[in-house]
């Protein structure tokens, strides 16, 4: 039953990972970016505890519990924090327009598949589709870094990058080894602290989190 | 030929030389703000070191070359060094005008608190001529780039030694610039000559023969490379700013001696490493020098600072030493021996003569330069009758430069052209056509050199004395006296015993031609390069008879007539008024080249009008060459560097774009 | 050396020394001639030197040593000069020593002690004419070498006897090169004697002159030493021309009957060139100074053509 | 045993101790003492691997050979001799008032612990640690810069977190995508990470992943190398931060990093038969030769100067690892050993220099010698030692460099030509306008610290002149290990 179902759920919960990155890639308010990137970080709780289910291998319990921890409750909460405290609570982001964006956004799609595609072959994991919405997931992430213009969008599109990593290594080899799961969390919750820490500096500095504002080292 | 047994190998002597020039040079750190230390110990010591590098080069010009490998270096490289004839010839120059020039340094340096401490020069000074004996016996490329570069470091240190004007900071940082510029093409050119097989030392390149091709390349690489540090036109532009820039001594080491070590690796390349040179390549050599010839002499006689006048005038004889090495090739190219080396005996003589002139002249200027603390030859004149010692020194210098018979320098002008009558015998139509060409040129040039002589000599020394202080100029002292001395009358000798000269050649020759001269006739007495029917040439002859003559003339006009003298105020047509401004500037002595040679130049000036009350006249003829060539080098670069700088504009998203899209046009180009 | 070779040597040393104040006399004469003034005697130049030595030499004050041996320099050189030339016999001791080059040479350094002389007291004068000297030097020195240079290829040799042997003692051949070689020689030996069309000996128009402005200052046997060797230099070029472009009835090496007969040949050879030049003199205008450079500039190019003349037509 | 172990924790529990009193007056003291006793451990490894050979250690955690133990026994002594330098620096500029009691202590925190996260980059055996440890570099790197708070410090610190942070991530997906690869032959679990175990089954591994990992790899640790065009943080880092960091910023951490690179470059190498990873090294190397020269001579801020003229370099060795072969592996090498000594006694100079004469513009620099012989001819022979004069060392590997592109790839050729000679133009030019000339500069409050300027130019000058035969031996192994 489980060995039946259980793959085709992975792949469900795959799309709707892709499509809370496509969502995060469109959504305009920080507010509810905070929250789809929380919703990221529950899909792949789910994602991960259901591999470890199938498969049974108890380090993956282990991540997603990380996982859980960090992804879904410290994480948001962290930001949720940062913006109330910046009060950039309610904050628009302008950005180029969607359509555009969502048009690109498909093509990084389509790439990344076709890429993933030789590989998801060789894949022995019962999971193998899964690296290229993975893949996708990464990259679309970083197209969401590259147009928003505001720091704290910034920083939710470095740590979806990283649930994007995440989710390559659960689908495609099962996660990667137990000191190195815990290695990255742990660089991803230091570096999601330093991150606050610096915004409050910015702030404080330049009474505003645009990176506009941080443009002054260049060449003439 | 000399042959003088040595106790030694004639390559541990220069090795042993070097290293004790070194150490002096570290000694002087020991008290590096002590101008005593310098004057009574290291630099006379430094020139008895000059001393014995000259006698053990003049020993090993006869014996079999001898190498040796030093502990040092890169592992699979380490140091050769190797003395064969051709180095021990530049070898024996180094050390004869590297002696002269240290004892006038004893008497030169002075306490100078703003420019660099006396210890950091003489630590500089020392470096340097070890680097140039390093270069001259290194035997891989890369102990000879390493001898090479430190060279060029340590001569610039030397230059900027004062480096508060802003000019002469300028001159030492384009001159770096370019001598660093020619080393990366001479590392390509050894680069080429390796071929590959991963082996740089010198011997290898000696074995295995490149294809023509990559022959070519290395050539014409090398030509750029060493034609930077040699001055050839059109790479000549830091040179008539350098040279003035350095103190003296400096100025004379460089121009004597660095500019030579430049011929030795042209010659050390073409006619040793790769061994076979196309004679198409002699053409190039040949047109190259003669317009550095020229150019040279031409704007030498438009300077009016004295020692860019010796500066261009270097460019002058360089240019004639380059196209002398073209013959060389030419004739080596057609495979005829006998005449390659009597182009080539030519052609290391003249190194040998301008080596010992152009020292001599640099010095001259650097004790007039003291005396007078003037370099602009529109504020001197007249110093005959202040400093005879330097005054009658530079007059034979002057003579010797002007290629006038008995001394040296005519005597190199001599071979060359008899080298150049003989060109018509070359299997090559064009070629027979370019030499009468090349003939008059080298003729012209050695006549443009009498004029700029004269301008030189007269202008400081000879008339009135265009400044008033002028009057307190005291003569050299001691040590610079008898380095002057010694100079000028090793260019004496040097025109005096041309045949012993030859003699000394014959090892070269015959390493690197194959033939020797006085195999074909001479004589102790008389020169007869090809056979004596056809030239000979005897200066101890010429200068006795002319000598007997003109004491002739005078006891009998003493005998037939009378020995009275009157002294009175000079006559000039009856013109009352005489006065020191009245006489001949630098720059109205130039006209006539400035007018004959026009196009050469890039005249600007402005004449005052007649009826302006305080008429001022300036006139400044410049190199076209840096506006053609140089300016838009640099302008080019600029353009780029503009277009580059938009890489950097600061917006954070831009700089995570760029390495999306190589991201993404990697993983397109794998698939 | 064989005894007739020195003899020879010895002879033409003489000669030369002796009559060339007489062939400036002669030149003189034959220009009055033709300019019909009343000739002054042909041995005028004699008298003008013995009385120069005669008087006391009147010195400037600023006057260096080199001032006062400048004149026995340029004597001796030119002396020298003269003996090198070939004028009777081809059989001379001193011909090894020096060759064409070398004569070259010996000319320059004469220039070159004259100009320096000049420059010597630092009056406007002298330091214009030494420049002006100079000037016509630098041009004129390169041609007479391309002209030497033009005879040497054409005899294999730059020995100036071997020249004149291979020109006057094989059989007749026009060499064309000799046509562009000689009228090069012409122009180079009138701008270097200070003839008009370039300097006039016989003003001294500051505008003008070249050589006059260089001796100024010099007096008594000084100037005569000078004097002495203009007419030397002015022998010693007809000599060359004579020996390149008219070397017949040159003795060949040491038959005594040939220097006899060769000594009248040389007298009757130099009184054509003498009022040859006279000629030329009178039928050209002095022309600007600085049009002399385009002067020698033309004679300097028909020297190189006739040497690529030769390369072309005569190999 | 041991010895590594010590080489880790000296440095972890510098960070701790200084953590706590690292703003008191004897804790730069501290600092120099745990910076000494981590060389030492340094040099007790060294002699370890010279008698024994490559090991690895704590259950194969740790791998050392000669392409680590190298690079290892250089972090160790620059960070040493930086931390000797950093003392006298770092007090002028709390004087100055420039940093606070909580920036010393920061400051020396993540002084050590910077030193730890790059030593574990360079012993551990792991791949996914490794790519871990070089994270944490980042993060304790980007405090550092950070450390001034100023405008331009914390825009540099933004912009070097985020784009380093992305190009991390890049990398992480590669080491998936690696271990995706080796899993297959080795079997899921951490042997599998394992670098000893992935060299010994490289042939194996499945060439089209191993392409597509390298290209992430490289987008990825070639941002932290400096890489055209993912370099854009380097200059802003290295001009705002303190200059010791900036010093260890460009003298170790972009080796560390191109070491990352060059153990996967290894096992690229080994899956691919083609040379595709050397082909992209070279690319990329080029580039960055090319396009940092043209930068140079636009720079007005000295140590942006330097840090464009480290891309250069970087680039330059890059270049070499492509091409390969014995020789070029060997120059690059050298070439990192004599880079990073030059370019951190660079910094050194150039820090004292910027403090004398209170602003880091060159035009405000100027007649060093004057006032300070010791600075001026520091900073005048560390720049013709970097610009490849004669004899210093970075001739050398230049020497060997330029001499095989001239034999093996003579299309490159004219690009290194002109690229160098623009770099030499440039700094030439400018380092001697400050050097030479009438000077402009105060009196400092410390003495500064010259000491370990001319330690590092004797070194240099040393590679130049003669290789000792342990070191060329090592340089030999390592190159053959890079292929």
């Amino acid at each position: 039953m489980l060995e039946h179902y259980g793959p085709q759920l992975v792949n469900l919960l795959a799309a709707v990972l892709l499509l809370l990155a496509f969502a995060m890639l469109s959504q305009r308010r920080i507010l509810s970016l905070i929250n789809l990137f929380a919703a990221q970080g529950l899909v792949l709780f789910m994602a991960t505890g259901l591999v470890a289910m199938i498969t049974g291998q108890t380090h993956l319990w282990w991540s997603a519990g990380v996982t859980l921890a960090l992804k879904v409750f410290l994480l948001p909460w962290i930001l949720h924090r940062l913006i109330r405290r910046l009060n950039v609570k309610w904050d628009v982001e302008t950005l180029v327009n969607i359509p555009t964006l969502m048009i690109f956004g498909i093509v990084l799609v389509i790439l990344a598949f076709n890429l993933a595609a030789p590989i998801s072959q060789l894949a022995g994991t019962v999971t193998r589709a899964t690296l290229g919405i993975a893949l996708a997931s990464v990259l679309l992430s970083f197209l969401m870094m590259i147009t928003r213009s505001k720091a704290v969008p910034q920083v939710v599109g470095f740590l979806a990058m990283e649930n994007g990593l995440f989710f390559a290594a659960t689908g495609a080899v099962y996660g990667m080894p137990m000191v190195v799961e815990l290695g990255i969390a742990l660089d991803v919750l230091v570096a999601a602290l330093i991150l606050g820490v610096f915004l409050f500096q910015i702030r404080s500095r330049f009474d505003s989190v645009d990176t506009r504002h941080l443009e002054r080292l260049k060449e003439e | 030929m000399i042959d003088m047994g040595l106790p030694f190998a004639g390559v541990d002597g220069a090795l042993a030389a070097a290293a004790a020039w070194i150490a002096l040079g570290l000694a002087a750190m020991a008290a590096p703000a002590s101008l005593a230390l310098c004057r009574r110990a290291l630099y006379p010591a430094g020139a008895v070191v000059g001393l014995a590098l000259a006698v053990v080069a003049l020993g090993s010009l006869g014996a079999p070359p001898s190498a040796r490998v030093l502990p040092l270096g890169l592992p699979e490289l380490p140091f050769h060094a190797r003395l064969d004839e051709l180095s021990a010839f530049f070898l024996l120059l180094l050390g004869a005008v590297a002696a002269c020039v240290s004892v006038y340094s004893v008497g030169y340096i002075r306490k100078d608190d703003a420019g660099a401490p006396p210890g950091l020069q003489c630590l500089c000074y020392h470096v340097f001529l070890a680097s140039m004996a390093l270069v001259l016996v290194a035997d891989d490329a890369y102990f000879f780039m390493v001898a090479w570069e430190t060279m060029a470091l340590s001569s610039y240190f030397l230059v900027t030694s004062d480096h508060r004007h802003a000019e002469i900071r300028r001159a030492g940082y384009l001159y770096i610039l370019l001598a660093h510029l020619g080393a990366i093409s001479i590392l390509l050119c050894f680069g080429a000559l390796q071929a590959g097989s991963g082996n740089y030392s010198f011997e290898a390149m000696r074995n295995l023969q490149p294809a023509a091709g990559w022959a070519s390349v290395a050539f014409l690489l090398a030509l750029a490379g060493f034609g930077v540090k040699a001055g050839i036109v059109p790479l000549h532009v830091w040179l008539p700013e350098a040279h003035p820039a350095a103190p003296s001594p400096v100025s004379a080491l460089m121009s004597a001696v660095m500019l030579k070590t430049a011929v030795y690796g042209l010659m050390r390349v073409t006619l040793d490493l790769i061994g076979f040179p196309l004679w198409w390549w002699g053409v190039i050599a040949l047109a190259v020098g003669l317009a550095s010839a020229l150019f040279g002499v031409i704007f030498a006689a438009v300077q009016s600072d004295m020692k860019r006048l010796l500066a261009y005038s270097s460019i002058e004889n360089i240019g004639l030493i380059v196209a002398g090495f073209g013959l060389t090739l030419l004739f080596r190219g057609f495979g005829m021996g006998g005449l390659a080396a009597l182009a080539l005996a030519a052609t290391l003589y003249h190194c040998l003569n301008h080596a010992f002139f152009k020292s001599l002249l640099f010095l001259a200027t650097g004790s007039v330069l003291h005396a007078t603390s003037e370099r602009s030859l529109g504020r001197l004149g007249g110093l005959i009758h202040r400093m005879p010692w330097v005054a009658w020194c530079a007059l034979i210098g002057s003579a010797a430069i002007a290629g006038l018979p008995p001394l040296n320098g005519f005597v190199s002008e001599w071979l060359l052209l008899q080298a150049f009558l003989l060109t018509p015998g070359l299997p090559q139509g064009y070629v027979n056509m370019l030499v009468p060409v090349a003939a008059a040129a080298v003729a012209l040039a050695a006549a443009l050199s009498g004029y700029v002589m004269v301008k030189f000599y007269g202008v400081v020394f000879l008339g009135q004395p265009r400044e008033a202080r002028l009057a307190e100029a005291h003569d050299a002292g001691p040590w610079e006296r008898s380095s002057l001395v010694a100079l000028a009358s090793g260019c004496v000798l040097l025109g005096l015993a041309p045949s012993a000269v030859l003699a000394a050649l014959e090892p070269v020759t015959l390493r690197f031609t194959g033939y020797t001269l006085s195999a074909l006739g001479g004589g102790w007495l008389f020169i007869a390069p090809i056979d004596p029917d056809r030239a000979s040439y005897s200066a101890l002859l010429f200068a006795a008879v002319a000598a007997v003559l003109v004491l002739a003339a005078w006891l009998s006009v003493r005998a037939f007539y009378h020995g009275r003298a009157r002294r009175a105020p000079p006559w000039d047509c009856g013109y009352p008024w005489l006065n020191a401004r009245m006489q001949d500037s630098a720059e109205g002595f130039g006209q006539p080249v400035k007018v004959v040679f026009g196009p050469a130049f890039r005249i600007e000036g402005e004449a005052p009008s007649p009826r302006d009350p305080r008429p001022r006249y300036r006139e400044t003829a410049e190199d076209r060459l840096w506006y053609w060539l140089y300016l838009p080098v640099a302008r080019a670069v600029e353009r780029v560097t503009a277009l580059v700088s938009v890489l950097q504009r600061g917006r954070i998203s831009v700089y995570l774009m760029y390495s999306f899209a190589t991201l993404l046009a990697l993983l397109f180009f794998i698939r | 050396m064989s005894a007739s070779g020195f003899i020879a040597q010895l002879t033409e040393l003489l000669i030369a020394v002796v009559l060339a104040p007489l062939l400036t006399g002669w030149v003189n004469q034959c220009r009055a001639w033709l300019q019909n003034r009343s000739a002054p005697g042909l041995l005028q130049p004699y008298r003008m030197l013995a009385k120069l030595f005669e008087k006391e030499v009147v010195l400037a004050d600023n006057a260096s040593p080199l001032f006062r041996a400048a004149p026995y320099l340029v004597f001796g050189c030119l002396a020298l000069a003269a003996a090198i030339v070939p004028t009777l016999g081809t059989d001379l001791p001193l011909n090894p020593a020096a060759d064409a080059i070398a004569l070259v040479g010996l000319l320059a350094l004469a220039r070159f002690f004259i100009a320096l002389a000049g420059m010597d007291i630092g009056t406007a004068f002298g330091s214009l004419g030494a420049r002006r000297e100079m000037m016509v030097g630098f041009l004129a020195e390169p041609a007479l070498l391309m002209v030497l240079f033009t005879a040497s290829l054409i005899s294999h040799s730059t020995s100036l006897t071997t020249i004149v042997e291979t020109l006057a003692h094989r059989e007749f051949v026009i060499y064309p090169s000799m046509a562009f070689a000689g009228v090069a020689f012409t122009m180079v030996s009138l701008a270097e004697n200070a003839r008009i069309p370039v300097d006039n000996p016989a003003t001294h128009l500051e505008l003008t002159m070249i050589h006059e402005a260089m001796v100024l200052e010099y007096s008594g046997r000084h100037l005569a030493m000078i004097e002495w060797a203009a007419s030397l230099k002015l022998f010693v070029y007809s000599c060359i021309g004579l020996a390149l472009f008219l070397p017949f009835g040159v003795a060949a090496g040491g038959d005594w009957l040939g220097l006899v007969l060769a000594a009248p040949a040389l007298v009757a050879k130099l009184a054509v060139g003498g009022a040859a030049l006279a000629l030329i003199e009178m039928l050209s205008a002095k022309m600007r100074i600085f049009r002399a450079p385009e002067f020698l500039g033309t004679a300097f190019m028909l020297a190189v053509l006739a040497m690529l003349v030769h390369v072309l037509l005569e190999k | 045993m041991g010895a590594e172990l010590a080489l880790l924790l000296a440095p972890l529990a510098g960070a701790a101790v200084l953590g706590l009193v690292g703003h008191r007056r004897y804790a730069a003291e501290l600092n120099v003492a745990f910076s000494l006793a981590t060389f030492a451990a340094a040099a007790r490894l060294v002699a370890r691997v010279i008698e024994e050979g490559p090991f690895t250690a704590l259950g194969e955690h740790f791998f050392i050979d000669s392409l680590n133990v190298f690079l290892v026994a250089l972090t160790a002594f620059v960070s040493l001799t930086t931390s000797l330098f950093s003392r006298p620096y770092m007090r002028i500029e709390r004087d100055h008032g420039r940093v606070s009691d909580a920036g010393m202590r920061l400051y020396h925190a993540m002084y050590q612990l910077f030193g730890f996260t790059m030593l574990l980059v360079l012993t551990t055996n792991n791949l996914g640690v490794m790519w871990v440890a070089m994270e944490a570099a980042t993060l304790t790197t980007v405090l550092l810069v950070a450390l001034y708070r100023t405008h331009a410090s914390l825009e540099a610190a933004w912009k070097y977190f985020i784009l380093c942070g992305v190009g991390i991530a890049q990398a992480l997906f590669g080491t998936i995508l690696v271990y995706f690869a080796a899993e297959r032959i080795l079997g899921s679990g951490m042997t599998a990470l394992l670098w000893t175990h992935l060299d010994s089954v490289k042939g194996q591994l499945e060439p089209t992943v191993m392409s597509i990992a390298f290209v992430f790899l490289l987008v990825g640790y070639g941002t932290k190398v400096g890489l055209v065009p993912l370099h854009n943080w380097l200059p802003d880092a290295h001009a705002e931060g303190p200059t010791p960091v900036s010093a260890v910023l460009s003298g170790l951490l972009l080796n560390v990093a191109l070491y990352a690179l060059i153990r996967f470059k290894v096992l690229t190498d080994g899956a691919l038969e083609r040379p595709f990873a050397a082909a992209l090294l070279m690319g990329f190397g080029l580039a960055s030769v090319a396009v940092a020269a043209f930068f140079l001579s636009r720079q007005r801020d000295i140590k942006r100067m330097f840090a464009y003229s480290s891309i250069e370099h970087m680039g330059l060795i890059t270049f070499a690892f492509g091409m390969g072969g014995p020789v070029a592996s060997f120059a690059g090498l050298l070439h990192m050993t004599v880079h990073s000594l030059t370019k951190s006694a660079i910094f050194f100079t150039v820090g004292h220099a910027a403090q004398k004469s209170g602003t880091q513009l060159m035009e405000g620099i100027r007649g060093l010698v004057r006032v300070s012989p010791a600075i001026g001819w520091g900073l005048m022979l560390g720049a013709a030692a970097i610009l490849g004069m004669p004899p210093f060392g970075v001739f050398a590997s230049e020497f060997l460099i330029l001499t095989t592109v001239i034999a093996q790839h003579p299309w490159a050729a004219p690009v290194l030509l002109v690229s160098l000679g623009v770099s030499f133009a440039a700094i030439f030019g400018k380092v001697q306008a400050m050097v030479f000339g009438e000077p402009s500069a105060a009196r400092l409050a410390h003495r500064p610290a010259l000491a370990p300027v001319f330690v590092h130019l004797a070194l240099v000058l040393l590679l130049g002149l003669y290789i000792p035969p342990y070191l060329a031996d090592w340089y030999r192994r390592a190159a053959q290990l890079i292929g």
